[in-house]
């Protein structure tokens, strides 16, 4: 056997089958050369940056999320903003809110920080709660297991939205952000717990967690050193994937008066406010409505190409 | 297969009771006396006592709920007035017969999911379809990019939009109400066609995404290849072959969207004013009615669970290798 | 001296339907009574098909499983069930090699990483830092060391497989079990692995116990053969024994069912192999 | 006694809240002469609604929102006119061939009934049924509604209503025609109070547990012919009634037809474009976002406008630092910008800025502001010096409780927004709608502020001073003196006022009440809200009843053509 | 000896691929004749699968033919989509190598086996079901009137297989390919394959093109050889003369690394030691 002829070894030697596995940036490099995903990353740009930067730029607007403007309103109308499209003008460049005259663009900024805020932590919190337990039932199944998917079951049959905002609106008002971090996060981890634990089972009869098992790994460390980097590219889809969805929950809340307190900017809570001024002042309504929208059309996008991108990835 | 059944609503009915207990607890931590709110503005600690006792507060909490499932199974006193199976109680706000409320209700939001559910199936599943059989042509690629769009849109903001375009502004829909389909037919379709639409344009955009996906994939499998391999034509290939593979892990995900929408299409029937149980739930919980939430919650969980037990049953009798092994 | 000695090992899995707890529970025998020993410095190869109970096995010796029943003892020390440092030093001595040469590398590691995961898990720094250590080890199972950064990926299977094997020997083994281990390669790389695995054994001593179901590979590299059949071990013996003169029946139609090149067509070929041998 | 605005929607804000006040406003000013017309008799008015019935037991609902209703199905022994204005809340005999006749002092008052007055099944009406009906309201589980016959009618203190406790002993009915009532003390306005809902007549022997909630027995023109809930009412012609016994209602239409549940902003849109059966419709107050768009000539002349009745206000908790300080209450009410708070509710369309406490509306009251700012935008710098004086200079940090409703949020941010540059940080607490008034009226649990409001149940003083400013009605629960004031001088005047026979001397007397009080700065008034709605194009007859804070009457209301 | 049923010449197949078209298979010719049997055999990536399905027009999306492909003297190759779908499963059968995946998990094996019949042959579902039960007891599956409603799942791999084989005779092809029927299988299974494949070629006079990796495979059901490398066709032959006297140094290495089972010749370490 020791005649074997080179021939054989081209394989061998060979370039290599595959290259390293999706590395972030790999996923960035392919992110720049798609045009959709470019301009969403853009977008996402603008909107992290007057979030993280809401100070500096509304004392460049002019005008605080929480000053009132009682002349660029019209009292004896209702309220409805002075002049046309919402009272956009050089002094307030979305626009104003009807019956106080607070600047649109100062709150589209500020609610842009709770927005966002608030969905990273949710999905940071319900990262964290459900790929540890999703984890930790797929691993260790048995008792664990129907532990963990029991309560899964539970909450996910639960009236999610309702019982939200029952327990929002029966909740002292207290600090809603993390209130709306909790309760979102509390009702949403079982989705990616699921999608976890399945992939758990399916990585824990992986030969090389049983290899790291022979070379004497402990269980946690087979979990969390082992499985733990292979679930990487889930977590890095459904968490993209997770932003708007909290995004949207939040302005959903809002929108349904249990979120943000005032005088607290969000989104949601702005298109609630609007609801009643649509037919009058549509850019009330347009404005937030268009931001929202955008953001969650950015991240969706976004999480659309990254999963692609590593999907393509882990099929070559 | 019975035992498979009985054992599934073995645990329904735990995960119910879970709930139901659940519910129960959050509502009387976190919630206001109800016999105070009952007793209204001009009250006295006499009168609170008295309410407390009919409605049986006064009695340790486990009790009480003990009292509320009896309730539920065979009916229960309160004070001098008796409440039949099923009871769930009366409104604090009302008075009325919770299940009467529920009852009453039921219908628009049937309606509204019914209609909404064959809406985002047909458009969902078609568009999917095409768009995977003309993968990567100008239509796919459309059709896949207003998917996202339609998948990013806040159902309200949706709502608001359509309301403003079509009805504030072309005057071509009424505005919603919830007519009896006897009454009014024309208006009947015209009431409910905002509200289907706006529920059914998020759903039907995944159900496009996801059956684009599963048809590719199932495309590729290896029994497509030796379908083509045996000389079948193309559409009988893709009607028998590809779809029902396709489209049965979508009967999953359809059953419990379906199911957790017969529970209340909450936002939506709220923004159009729809007076289904969302729309109840959403009022019981801003006049905290205790009793009203807790059988809305309970309502919907009963969907959402039984959804989940019947998509099993379904999948049972649709995917022929689960079939076999849990009989 | 025996190594490894298996006595009446037997693992049953309970298979439970669906519909929770009222399911019905059927007790599968997946191995039923086996027992066995590993002499230092042999190999002992266990053959079957499919549904045989030899992976089964395999893991039960290497304390991935736990018998229902049945003692392992490993250096006349019985470890069926140890734990703890004795489990961890059971682990320091005995080593797999898997099937599938991708499933078994972690893809998000690093050859480096993966090959001194061993060490990392029992707490043992590598001899002169991992990369030194790493590029020896892969240099001795026959690798490029430069590559030592690159993930599984991007080797090939035969490659792949080598990594594994270069794991195993992280910790200097004394038994290594290969569950399969060039099943699932291409006739020249799997002829390649066989000779690694035979030149490390013989330089480094060890005892293999080599899971197989192809006859053939077996009669490579095996001096004892276990034939395993529906959870038994039907036939132990020398591997010339086993396949000159097999005595069980189920032994027999194995055997008779391992296509053949023509022997005489072969015969010939060999002839003028060596002609050409010798003429150059 | 009312508080002004009741369970309005959690997700969007009700249109009838402002409407639910009882009361006998007199005077509103402003009522404008809008559709009135002569109704043709016959056709259904649509009614569009956001927020069903709370009751349709009379002896449970006691709301603007039912007050005005139950005169279409329901009688009582006397009731408020039928007429804009004045006349509107002038009681006049219904039942009852007279507003009673007091002996004993004012202590005991006998009514007589009409001859030919029926319930919907055919029964007279007798003695008995009213003598019933009365003794309801002391049942603990039904007598929710309107509080004053327990307060004013004798009874044993035992006594828990015709169900549990048997026949009320206190009230005679020596005839079948005849009812006698005897009072705690005498009462000399007993007349106005079997006006009330607890005095309509309910059979004898029916109406237990919730019977009456879903199936109401018409004494009135009209009777329930379907009743879903929270989403349609439906009334039909009562035949039993003979409009000869009835001099007060019209009753026109053949039916009214109530749509509940409607979002605010689709029923401003429907009244606005008023197409279809919309134009026989009538709804409640508009929107703040539907002012703008109600100013062409058509709509205008489709608009109803006046004055609530009620005074929405801030009650400062006296008993919390710094408020304790009078000087810190002071500069508060000097500081409050109230532009912003009107604007916060919809403009000066809507609401009036409130200087005093008593609505304009109430009889005696005072015209004055005791701390003027031009145009009521807050006067910054008084308001500073009054700080200054008490060591407040640096600011201070309160809490104000608000209800979760976006109109009470948005008058606590224009309230947050003046108070900001004195440095008073206003942290605002938002308290879940139904649970507001428990929270609120609990001392132990109230805050530093809190925004409300008050409606009077009669044109004077009588029922908004004393209710929020006798410091002996400081209650651990349900209390409305929310600043928890106890002012010696303060008692001592409703002590006087309660003495003063002549009720135009005690209005009077109550308007300087307001002054004194006013002077302690116990809350801030901040509006007195109106009342402002369009009708649909075939509504004829209607105007703004003084009497149901605003709401158009009911019982005058009808089509100018019925065959649309 | 037998006239010529089936020509391959010059049949280059090229795939795209994210780095640009790739050659998978490079000018590779054979040829079947009646009643013979033709080996492809080549390690994992030689093109060798790819060849059969460029043969039916199966390739995945994208992928290019060029060369000639003649059945009985008729070009294949530029055909129409109808006239190639009118020639597969009819004139020319396939085998697939994974015979779970291969078979319609939803339907019963009856189904999946008439529906190929009634595709080129028509007729009622009741004469389709007659053959596809014939087929069945062909192919020696025990109880084949029962086992026809039976779904994939409920047979044994290597009677999948058989039903494979079931599905592709019924229309009694001229040509049959069977691309690595017996890798998933058990050694004695494959046994029980082969037996049958060599019994139903007998019993037809079928053609068949044998695709395997197992040059022992091979050299027992073979009679001419193509050895494949990287889409290299290196070595054509009778069997005899691949096996006796490999040409091709790539053969040669091939047939070397292969384990013997009979240890009649010492290994070739020793040898070479």
């Amino acid at each position: 056997m020791s005649t074997t002829p080179t021939l054989l070894e081209v394989e061998e030697v060979g370039a290599a089958a595959g290259g390293p596995p999706t590395s972030t940036q790999r996923i960035l490099t392919r992110l720049v050369h798609d045009k959709a995903a470019v301009l969403c990353l853009a977008f996402l740009l603008i909107v992290v940056l007057m979030a993280a930067f809401a100070p500096l730029i509304t004392k460049l607007s002019g005008w605080g999320p929480y000053e009132f403007d009682s002349s660029a309103i019209n009292s004896a109308l209702g309220g409805v903003p002075n002049g046309s499209l919402g009272g956009i003008s050089g002094e307030h460049w979305f626009g104003v809110e009807p019956q106080n005259g607070r600047d649109l663009f100062a709150r589209i900024v500020y609610g842009a920080r709770v927005s966002i805020t608030i969905a990273i932590s949710a999905t940071v919190l319900t990262g964290i709660l459900g790929v540890v337990l999703g984890m930790l039932a797929g691993f260790y199944r048995g008792w664990v297991d129907q532990l963990i998917s029991r309560v899964m079951d539970f909450l996910m049959a639960f009236p999610a939205l309702i019982f939200m905002i029952a327990i929002l609106s029966s909740l002292p008002a207290g600090n809603r952000p993390v209130l709306l971090v909790v309760v979102i996060s509390a009702f949403g981890w079982p989705y990616l717990a699921r999608v976890i634990r399945g992939q758990t089972m399916t990585l824990a009869n992986r030969e090389f967690v049983e290899a790291a098992r022979a070379s004497g790994a402990k269980n946690l460390a087979l979990v969390f050193r082992e499985i733990l980097p292979n679930l990487r590219s889930s977590i890095i889809v459904m968490s993209t994937l997770a932003v708007p969805g909290y995004i949207g929950t939040e302005a959903g809340l809002s929108f349904l008066g249990v979120g943000v307190t005032p005088p607290t900017a969000s989104w949601g809570q702005m298109i609630s406010s609007s609801v009643s001024w649509y037919s009058v002042d549509p850019m009330f309504f347009a404005i937030p409505g268009a931001f929202l929208f955008l953001t969650v059309l950015s991240l969706t996008v976004l999480g659309d190409k990254i999963r692609s991108v590593i999907d393509a990835g882990e099929a070559a | 297969m019975t035992r498979y059944v009985i054992g599934r609503l073995g645990g329904v009915v735990v995960i119910l009771l879970a709930v139901c207990l659940f519910t129960y607890l959050i509502f009387f931590k976190l919630s206001p006396d109800p016999a105070v709110m009952i007793c209204g503005k001009t009250c006295t600690p006499d009168r609170i006592d008295s309410i407390r006792t009919v409605l049986g507060l006064n009695q340790p909490l486990l009790t009480q709920f003990w009292e509320f499932l009896q309730g539920i199974v065979a009916g229960r006193d309160y004070g001098t007035a008796h409440c039949s199976a099923p009871c769930l109680g009366y409104s604090f706000q009302t008075n009325e017969s919770v299940w009467t409320m529920i009852t009453a209700r039921l219908p628009v939001s049937i309606t509204v999911a019914v209609g909404a559910a064959i809406l985002w199936l047909l458009a969902g599943v078609a568009g999917g379809l095409i768009s995977a059989v003309r993968q990567g042509t100008w239509w796919d690629r459309s059709a896949m990019a207003l998917a996202l769009t339609g998948v990013s849109v806040p159902n309200y903001v949706l709502a608001l939009v359509l309301q403003y375009l079509l009805v504030v502004k072309l005057q071509v829909l009424p505005f919603p109400s919830a007519p009896a389909f006897s009454d009014n037919p024309g208006l009947w379709f015209e009431s409910y066609l905002m509200p289907w639409t706006v529920l059914a344009i998020g759903y039907a955009c995944l159900y496009a995404r996801l059956t684009r996906a599963n048809v590719i994939d199932t495309l590729a499998e290896n029994f497509v290849r030796t379908a083509r391999a045996k000389g079948l034509q193309r559409s009988l290939i893709l009607r028998r072959h590809a779809l029902r593979p396709a489209l049965t892990p979508i009967t999953t995900i359809f059953g419990m969207d379906f199911a957790g929408l017969l529970g209340g299409a909450l936002i939506t029937e709220t923004v159009f004013g729809l007076n289904g149980i969302g729309k109840l739930a959403a009022d019981s919980i801003a006049k905290n009615d205790q009793p009203v939430i807790m059988a809305v919650t309970l309502l919907a969980a009963f969907f959402v669970v039984i959804g989940n037990v019947v998509v099993d049953l379904v999948y049972t009798a649709l995917d022929p290798r689960v079939r076999i092994t849990s009989a | 001296m025996t190594l490894l000695r298996v006595r009446d090992v037997t693992k049953q899995f309970i298979t439970r339907g669906q519909g929770g707890f009222l399911a019905p529970k059927a007790p599968f025998t997946a191995v039923d009574r086996v027992s066995f020993d590993v002499e230092l410095g042999e190999t002992l190869a266990v053959v079957g098909e499919s549904g045989s109970g030899k992976s089964t096995t395999a893991r039960i010796a290497a304390r991935l499983l736990d018998p229902t029943s049945g003692t392992l003892e490993f250096e006349d020390q019985d470890i069926t069930r140890a734990t703890g440092k004795q489990l961890a030093r059971f682990r320091n001595d005995v080593q797999v090699v898997f099937q599938d040469p991708f499933s078994s590398l972690n893809p998000r590691y690093t050859v480096e990483r993966i090959v001194t995961a061993p060490l990392a898990y029992q707490g043992i720094s590598p001899k002169g830092g991992g990369r030194a250590f790493s590029k020896e080890l892969m240099e001795r199972v026959g690798l490029n060391p430069d590559h030592s950064t690159r993930y599984p990926s991007q080797f090939s299977g035969g490659q792949a497989q080598r990594i594994g094997i270069a794991r195993a020997l992280a910790v200097g083994p004394k038994l290594v079990i290969c569950d399969e281990a060039v099943s699932a390669l291409d006739v020249s790389i799997q002829a390649q692995i066989l000779e690694l695995l035979v030149r490390l054994q013989r330089e480094s001593g060890f005892s293999y116990i080599f899971i197989a179901h192809d006859l053939a590979v077996v009669r490579q590299i095996a001096q004892r053969v276990a034939v395993m059949n529906k959870g038994r071990i039907v036939e132990l013996g020398s591997r010339d024994q086993v396949f000159d003169r097999p005595q069980d029946e189920y032994t027999k139609t194995l055997l008779a069912a391992v296509p053949r090149i023509n022997p005489e067509w072969d015969r010939r070929r060999r002839l003028r192999e060596q002609e050409r041998m010798q003429s150059r | 006694m009312k508080r002004s605005t009741m369970l309005a929607g959690l997700l969007l804000s009700g249109s009838l809240a402002l409407t639910a006040c009882s009361g006998n406003a007199a005077g509103a000013d402003k009522t404008s002469a809008g559709p009135g017309g002569q109704a043709a008799t016959g056709g259904t008015v649509q009614v569009l609604a956001n927020a069903g019935f709370s009751h349709l037991d009379p002896v449970r609902g006691f709301d603007g929102g039912v007050n005005n209703f139950y005169r279409l199905i329901y009688r009582t022994l006397t009731t408020q006119g039928a007429a804009p204005g004045a006349d509107g809340t002038k009681i006049v005999p219904d039942l009852a061939t007279d507003t009673g006749k007091p002996s004993d002092g004012g202590k005991t008052w006998t009514f007589t009934l009409k001859d030919g007055v029926a319930f919907e099944t055919g029964a007279p009406i007798t003695s008995a049924d009213v003598k019933f009906a009365v003794s309801r309201a002391w049942d603990p589980e039904i007598g929710i509604g309107s509080p004053y016959a327990k307060q004013i009618i004798a009874a044993p203190a035992s006594y828990q209503g015709p169900y549990k406790s048997g026949e009320m002993p206190t009230i005679e009915t020596p005839d079948a025609k005849t009812v006698v009532f005897h009072l705690k003390k005498p009462y000399a306005d007993f007349g106005s109070v079997v006006a009330q809902n607890t005095f309509v007549p309910v059979p004898k022997g029916t109406g237990a547990g919730t019977e009456l909630d879903s199936k109401p027995i018409a004494s009135g023109p009209y009777k329930v012919s379907a009743y879903k809930p929270g989403a349609s009412l439906k009334l039909v012609r009562n035949d039993k009634w003979d409009a000869k016994t009835d001099s007060i209602r019209a009753a026109k239409p053949d039916g009214f037809q109530w749509t509940f549940g409607l979002d605010p902003a689709t029923i401003d849109e429907r009244m606005i474009a008023g197409q279809g059966t919309d134009a026989n419709a009538i709804a409640g107050t508009i929107q703040a976002a539907s002012v703008a768009r109600i100013q062409t000539p058509q709509l205008k002349q489709r608009t109803l406008s006046g004055l609530g009745g009620c005074t929405t206000y801030m009650g400062l908790n006296s008993t919390k630092k710094p408020l304790n300080d009078v000087r810190v209450r002071q500069a508060i009410n000097f500081a409050v910008n109230k532009q912003t708070v009107r604007d916060a509710v919809g403009g000066s369309t809507l609401a009036d800025l409130a200087t005093s406490i008593q609505p304009p509306t109430i009889v005696g009251r005072a015209d004055y502001d005791p701390y003027p700012s031009p145009d009521g935008k807050g006067d910054v710098e008084a308001a500073r010096k009054l700080l200054t004086e008490a060591g407040q200079a640096g600011g201070f940090t309160m809490t104000l409780d608000t209800r979760a409703q976006p109109k009470m949020q948005a008058m606590a941010v224009a309230i947050q927004q003046a108070l900001q540059p004195l440095k008073i940080a206003v942290k605002i607490n938002i308290i879940d709608t139904s649970t507001y008034y428990e929270v609120i009226g609990t001392p132990s649990q109230q805050h530093d502020a809190a925004i409300t409001g008050w409606c009077p149940d009669w044109p004077s003083g009588a029922t908004f001073l004393p209710p929020l400013f006798d410091g002996r009605n400081i209650t651990a629960k349900g209390n409305s003196n929310l600043s928890q004031l106890n002012d010696p001088g303060v008692n001592k005047t409703i002590d006087e006022i309660a003495a003063l026979k002549d009720v135009t001397a005690a209005n009077a007397a109550y308007g300087e009440l307001d002054k004194q009080i006013m002077k302690l700065a116990p809350m801030v008034p901040l509006l007195y809200e109106k009342v402002l709605m369009v009708v649909g194009s075939n509504i004829a007859g209607a105007y703004l009843h003084d009497g149901f804070s605003g709401g158009i009457d009911l019982v005058s209301v009808g089509l100018t053509d019925a065959g649309k | 000896m037998s006239e010529t049923l089936f020509v391959v010449e010059d049949l280059t197949v090229t795939l795209p691929t994210s780095r640009g078209p790739v050659d998978v298979v490079k000018n590779a010719s054979f040829t079947v004749d009646r009643d013979d049997t033709v080996g492809i055999v080549g390690e994992s990536g030689s093109g060798k699968s790819m060849t059969s399905l460029a043969v039916l027009g199966l390739l995945p999306g994208g992928g290019r033919t060029t060369g000639s492909i003649r059945l009985n003297g008729q070009e294949l190759l530029g055909r129409s989509e109808a006239e190639l779908r009118s020639i597969r499963g009819n004139a020319i059968s396939m085998v697939f190598q994974d015979p779970l995946s291969s078979l319609n998990p939803y339907y019963t094996v009856g189904l999946q086996i008439e529906e190929g019949y009634r595709a080129h042959r028509g007729g009622t579902r009741r004469e389709a079901r007659k053959v596809a039960i014939e087929a069945l007891e062909r192919v020696q599956i025990p109880d084949p009137a029962r086992r026809i409603d039976h779904y994939p799942h409920q047979f044994s791999g290597g009677q999948r297989q058989r039903i494979m084989i079931a599905m592709a005779l019924c229309c009694s092809p001229e040509l049959l390919i069977a691309d690595e029927p017996t890798t998933a299988l058990d050694v004695t299974v494959q046994a029980q394959i082969l037996a049958l494949l060599a019994e139903l070629q007998a019993e037809t006079g079928t053609g068949l093109i044998f695709i395997t990796h197992d040059l022992a495979v091979i050299s027992s059901i073979a009679q001419r050889v193509l050895v494949m490398c990287k889409g290299d066709p290196v070595e054509y032959g009778t069997a005899e003369q691949i096996f006796s006297d490999p040409q091709h140094e790539y053969t040669r290495a091939l047939l070397d690394a292969v384990p013997r089972i009979d240890d009649l010749i010492p290994a070739a370490e020793e040898v070479a030691g």
